[in-house]
């Protein structure tokens, strides 16, 4: 068993039609034992950025804070707004550094830029391989699920509701082929004027 | 396998010998290939099959047996290749010519169609590495049956598949590509197959192809011709161009 | 060769070759597999653990093998006054992966016996299916049911045959016969175990925390069904490798009863609501 | 440095009897046929043997098997099972059933336990009553009747997908031909995507009362 899956989790963004959404599973588990069932990995860094964090639950708070204490320098420097390209290489950066004894986390940002509104999406690798999507970002233990459907279910330009339908049911479907995430489930969709957070059921067993 | 058999339910049984881990290594020493030979390249044309292979034996690097020939008439419709360990070609050349002795020596009028002989390597080899004691070869089966050409590929696991064109070892990286293209624009063209010379100019080409870049291939190869109604293998040398060598940069 | 053979030449010392002996090894496992001998399983020479991780490390191209069997994990069973209740979830893992949320943890050997499966799945219903046969044969040949004991002594031995062959066994066996109800557990090691209360595989853990707090002789048969249930649900929460639905088994002198299946997410539900 | 002296000398090499050739399938039953598909890419690592090669196996008129994973075991399994259906036929004068099938095939594949086939079977058939049976097994021969499946190099990323159709069928809405016939096409598309080892084509074999039709959808080729 590979450290990366110890906790299980599975993560998952998407994009629709001027709006971005990001779904975490809740469990917090060690190896095959449930331990906790509120542990949703997914943090907000800027009114519409959010960053989700499948890997060790260990280095998860360790790298936010990383990342929040650079973030926020860099806001002071800039007295401006991070835009989510500029954290993708903060984080990016800030992983590389680790490069031979890596936090095994594989960050995801979602975002809406704070300035012009344009959706941004990507995901790394535990060294900070940046990965710019169009479309999805998966991750966690069960990403191979996830990318079969969210292959087969997404489509471009989806509204807020056909998005919040979509992404829901890509996370419980793929939870429900993986051992060690589920135990409920948190999705986040993000707009311009509002965040949208509602919590899904998914299977508890 | 005799004490299973007996076995009777409620009997008491001791302990199976399970035996000690050193001694009893399934990777064994000795099962790993030694003289080895390089690519065979195989290629469906519309009226047979034709199958190259170079006859050089290499010893690790050693260029060590210059004229060891790989190309088998198996009958008036088979050919076959090998690639891989040079005595275990032989061994199931020695096995296969024995088979067709005794088929001969019958005198029934039937003998051995191509199909019959690949799904019977594949046996033979998959049998052997389920043994874990494997013949480290690659065959290349062709020939014609029922007027329709047939190659198929073996290799040292049983692995076994029929396609229109294959290439083994670094052929599969060198040539195949090559082979892909004719064989496609062909088709697309005309809609039609590779005619028995173009056939045999693409193999020409592959071989010398593989002689520039593959540093256990040689220069002198065989071509096995297999047709509905002929076998023949012939014996070419290739007139290299090492002018192009001096257009190759960024090693030096 | 198909004339030699008709001919009757084929065991003809003349004609015996390097490319018959080929042959015959080739095609002998045709012959000789576990459909004819269910105790004839092909191994190789050495040892078969060794073997096993070696042949299965990598593959040609040098990746790692992922053969990941089926294991199914948690089950329980235990006797009280009013006969034995057994309890399993329905999940079959290969890895993490989920391969099946309604696999079959009980198998029915006789109208008055059940096992249950916990370990590898395969190795579980492949020896059941073995003994079942066993156990029809002993009916046949003395005119009456086999015991529970007998039974499970039938099933160790063939397991204890293959130790130290890497098989993945946790079962129990159940039953009633003429001396009362009995239960047994059985693992891949060869061991045989007499007992009342019994919960084998990864969540077990979780099922006997449950099962003995609310375990007594006395129970009623729809405490003790329901207490099965819960340990088993209990199991499905906690347990990642655990889940689906919940069976419960019921055996008393007239045979073994199914009493229920029900979804672990239904349950989860009415637990909770429960609680409020 | 022994890198000089060494460097004539072959190298020994371990010898490995697994390969890894790729490929999936996907097979639905519903109530009066099952549709049984796999993709025609053999490969072993980033090469392709061929772009044609069906890992579909017919056995009777009434059940094909799918085999996927390494090659030579399939070959190997399937032959075995074809020669003991047909001494079958000779001995009862009878088509072997799925069923019986099903059981045949998981015996087989545990006479290998120590050894493994290392293949992922999906038998599919019709049963004695018309309906359609599908089987899904482990390598070492753990069958399990199922109303759907995916296996193979992209099963993990197929199975969800067909869990999350046809999960919660009930009996009053089956699923039809079509439908199954469509979701094995977007399966496949969706797989193609991501998977290097699943492409090319898809073969796939509907059994029905008068007969197995078969058909071919195109994939990917890269």
């Amino acid at each position: 068993m590979s450290i990366m899956d110890y906790n299980g989790g599975a993560l998952i963004g998407m994009k629709g039609k001027d709006c971005v959404a990001i779904a975490t599973d809740k469990r917090f588990g060690i190896q095959a034992q449930t331990v906790s069932l509120d542990f949703t990995k997914v943090f907000q860094i800027n009114p519409h950025t959010y960053m989700g964090f499948p890997g060790l639950a260990t280095d998860i708070f360790t790298v936010y804070e990383k990342i929040m204490f650079r973030k926020r320098l860099y806001e002071l420097k800039e007295n401006r707004k991070i835009s989510p390209k500029a954290l993708a290489s903060l984080v990016s950066n800030l992983l590389y550094e680790n490069r031979f004894s890596p936090f095994f986390v594989e960050p995801m940002i979602v975002a809406l830029d704070e300035v012009t509104l344009e959706p941004y999406m990507c995901d790394m690798d535990l060294i900070g391989c940046v990965n710019k999507s169009d479309n999805f970002v998966v991750g966690g233990t069960s990403s191979s699920q996830l990318y079969g459907l969210c292959e087969a279910l997404w489509e471009p330009d989806m509204e807020e509701d056909q998005l919040f339908e979509t992404i829901s049911q890509a996370l419980v479907s793929a939870c429900n082929r993986d051992a060690i995430s589920g135990w409920g489930a948190k999705v986040y969709i993000i707009k311009k004027d509002k965040i949208i957070v509602r919590d899904i059921k998914t299977r508890m067993d | 396998m005799d004490i299973k058999q007996q076995w009777i339910p409620g009997n008491f049984k001791s302990v199976p010998d399970i035996g000690h881990t050193a001694q009893h290594d399934v990777v064994q020493h000795g099962w790993t290939p030694i003289t080895t030979t390089t690519s065979v390249l195989g290629v469906v044309f519309d009226s047979g099959v034709a199958l190259a292979a170079d006859t050089l034996t290499s010893y690790g690097s050693m260029a060590c047996f210059q004229n060891n020939p790989r190309i088998l008439t198996v009958n008036q419709n088979i050919i076959v290749a090998a690639a891989g360990e040079y005595s275990d070609y032989q061994f199931i050349r020695d096995v296969v010519e024995e088979k067709v002795r005794t088929e001969k020596s019958l005198n029934d009028g039937i003998s051995m169609k191509p199909k019959a002989l690949h799904t019977w390597l594949s046996r033979v080899l998959y049998n052997r590495r389920t043994k874990m004691k494997p013949l480290w070869s690659t065959f290349l089966v062709a020939g014609v049956q029922n007027d329709v050409p047939f190659l198929g590929e073996i290799d040292k696991l049983g692995t076994a598949f029929a396609d229109e064109q294959i290439a083994s070892g670094y052929g599969a990286y060198l040539a195949l590509p090559l082979m892909r293209k004719a064989i496609d624009e062909k088709r697309e063209k005309f809609n039609s197959k590779l005619t028995k010379d173009e056939a045999i100019d693409l193999l020409k080409k592959c071989m010398e192809v593989l002689y520039y870049r593959d540093a256990r291939s040689h220069d002198k190869y065989q071509i096995g011709i297999v047709t509905k109604d002929s076998v023949e293998t012939q014996n070419l040398a290739l007139k290299p161009r090492w002018e192009v060598a001096k257009l190759v940069q960024g090693y030096e | 060769m198909a004339m030699l053979s008709l001919c009757g030449l084929s065991d003809d010392t003349l004609f015996k070759s390097k490319c018959e002996v080929e042959e015959n090894e080739a095609f002998e496992t045709f012959q000789s597999d576990n459909t004819v001998n269910q105790m004839n399983l092909y191994s190789l020479p050495g040892n078969p653990v060794e073997n096993m991780r070696m042949i299965t490390a990598r593959d040609t191209m040098g990746r790692p093998i992922e053969l990941n069997f089926h294991h199914g994990t948690t089950t329980l069973g235990f006797l009280y006054q009013g006969g034995i209740v057994l309890a399993v979830d329905s999940r079959a893992t290969g890895g993490q992966y989920i391969g099946s949320q309604c696999m079959k943890k009980i198998v029915e050997i006789n109208d008055f016996m059940l096992g249950t499966l916990a370990g590898g799945a395969a190795d579980c219903v492949y020896w059941d299916r073995v003994l079942s046969k066993q156990c029809r044969l002993h009916e046949l040949r003395n005119k009456e049911r086999i015991s529970v004991t007998a039974a499970s002594k039938i099933m160790s031995n063939m397991i204890y045959y293959y130790k130290g062959y890497g098989l993945s066994i946790g079962m129990m066996l159940a039953g009633y016969d003429k001396n009362g109800p009995s239960l047994f557990y059985i693992d891949n090691d060869g061991s045989r175990t007499p007992g009342k209360v019994f919960s084998v595989g990864s969540g077990s853990i979780y099922a006997f925390g449950v099962l003995d707090s609310g375990y007594k002789w006395d129970l009623t048969d729809e405490e003790a069904q329901k207490l099965g249930q819960r340990a088993i649900f209990h199991a499905t929460h906690r347990d990642a490798y655990s889940g689906g639905i919940v069976r419960v088994y019921h055996i008393t002198k007239d045979g073994w009863k199914h009493i229920k299946n029900e979804d672990c997410d239904e349950i989860y539900d009415r637990v909770k609501n429960e609680a409020k | 440095m022994d890198t000089i002296i060494d460097r004539g000398a072959p190298k020994a090499r371990n010898f490995e009897p697994y390969a890894s050739n790729g490929g999936s399938i996907v097979a639905i039953s519903g109530k009066d046929f099952a549709i049984v598909a796999s993709d025609t890419r053999l490969s072993e690592g980033y090469m392709i043997y061929t772009r044609k090669q069906s890992k579909l196996f017919q056995l009777s008129d009434k059940s094909v098997l799918g085999c996927t994973g390494c090659w030579c075991d399939t070959l190997s399994l399937t032959n075995i099972i074809q020669s003991q259906l047909k001494s079958y036929l000779y001995d009862h004068n009878t088509i072997m059933q799925p069923n019986s099938i099903a059981q045949l095939l998981s015996t087989l594949l545990y006479s290998r336990r120590f050894f493994p086939y290392y293949v992922y079977n999906v038998l599919a058939g019709l049963d004695s009553n018309g309906e359609g049976c599908l089987y899904s097994y482990d390598p070492v021969g753990h069958c399990e009747k199922v109303n759907y499946t995916a296996g193979g190099s992209s099963g993990v990323l197929m199975q969800p997908f067909l869990d999350s159709w046809l999960g919660n069928r009930t009996a009053e809405n089956p699923v039809t031909e079509e439908e199954a016939l469509s979701l094995v096409k977007d399966a496949f598309t969706a797989a193609g995507e991501r998977d290097i080892y699943t492409g090319d084509e898809v073969v796939y074999n509907i059994i029905k009362k008068d007969g197995i039709k078969t058909g071919v959808v195109q994939l990917r080729k890269d």
